[in-house]
């Protein structure tokens, strides 16, 4: 299972997800897709300006590969401290 | 002595503690700058959230403290930031870097704080009447990390 | 609430006493800088003496306070100037500047550290061996300071 | 009686001295001079680079009145803090 997590502005739309990720969802860019098929305030949500991903604690981009062993982040638009 | 840390946390830190501690920890240092960032009062604001991605947020500022150490000739830096629920006065952030030379423990410190205040990964939300809202960085907090790039 | 002070003294002071006393009275600032230089251990310098002129000198650095506080938007600027006899590691100096914005005050310490360093009245005296001599600033801080000129 | 004070280096020469001026002293130029007409070695000294002159606590130039009320201080060359 693959851990889905969402911080800022996302994290109002959702929650953390741990999800079975079908066979054809195997980069950040499908994730994304998949998880915006699923819910339409989320896809509007990860279509916003400034937000950024991460693999596994890692900024990746989104034809990263990914695996139902990944911990998946999705950023809103950083604050700053 | 070389004392490099960051702490990430939601308990409230005494900016003059982790200063003594810094302090004996970076003896032989010339020149301690401290930076403390602390909570503006603000009457339209009820309540300010800081929320952080554990392990990538520390990782990511671990980045920061690297080329601020590969920058500068440093023998400490310290780096501590709350996160959770603050109250106005309180300290949101402490920058302590030591050196053997004034210029680089400023600029150090100033570097520091200028990429916690525009790229680190935080969250903030500020209640503002009945509605918490997600604060982006200022135009300000851009341009002053932008006078780093060579 | 504003806090504006300078104090020579041949006293040791503790730095953590100071800040923590500034950022009480300097209450609702959001930055705080504070530059602490100390004694660094030399093996070729076995005593440090700074003589300075009573009144005179403070009567200057107010200058160098009164030019920072025109500059930039200060609520608070402490200096604190030890005189006399030092051994290693005891704070000489200490600088703190509040502000509502950050540049602001890194800038202001930055700049009344490097005046005090070139230009506030004090002698340096260092004993190397059995012979005391007197020390002027270096090149490097009068570049700093030069760095200000408008 | 004037007060003459000696910083930095100039104060292992001469110690502060309390003088009654003589009448064609009244300048810092000419104080620097009478004292110069003293003491060989504080002449040497007073004219090495950096040497200041205060005149009350105020940073003056030769050319400044003095006069027997006066605390008249002369600094070697700053050391910084």
């Amino acid at each position: 299972m693959a851990t889905i997590l969402f911080f800022g502005k996302l994290s109002d739309v959702s929650g953390a997800l741990t999800v079975d990720l079908p066979q054809d969802v195997r980069s950040g860019a499908a994730l994304k897709k998949w998880l915006g098929g699923r819910d339409a305030a989320l896809q509007a949500a990860l279509e916003q300006a400034g937000v950024s991903m991460a693999v596994n604690q890692q900024m990746a981009l989104g034809d990263v590969a990914i695996s139902n062993d990944d911990e998946i982040a999705f950023m809103s638009a950083l604050s700053g401290g | 002595m070389e004392c490099f840390s960051i702490t990430v946390s939601d308990s409230p830190f005494e900016p003059e503690r982790a200063h003594a501690d810094f302090r004996a920890a970076a003896l032989g240092a010339g020149a301690i700058v401290a930076f403390t960032g602390l909570v503006r009062p603000d009457e339209n604001v009820s309540s300010l959230t800081l929320s952080h991605y554990e392990g990538f947020t520390q990782s990511q500022i671990k980045n920061i403290s690297e080329q601020a150490r590969a920058r500068w000739e440093l023998s400490g830096l310290c780096i501590i930031h709350r996160v959770g629920n603050m109250v106005v006065g309180e300290p949101i952030v402490f920058v302590a870097s030591a050196s053997a030379h004034r210029r680089d423990a400023f600029e150090a410190a100033d570097f520091v704080m200028d990429y916690l205040k525009s790229e680190a990964p935080f969250w903030k939300s500020e209640t503002r009447g009945d509605m918490a809202h997600w604060v982006e960085p200022s135009a300000r907090d851009i341009d002053d990390k932008n006078r780093w790039r060579s």
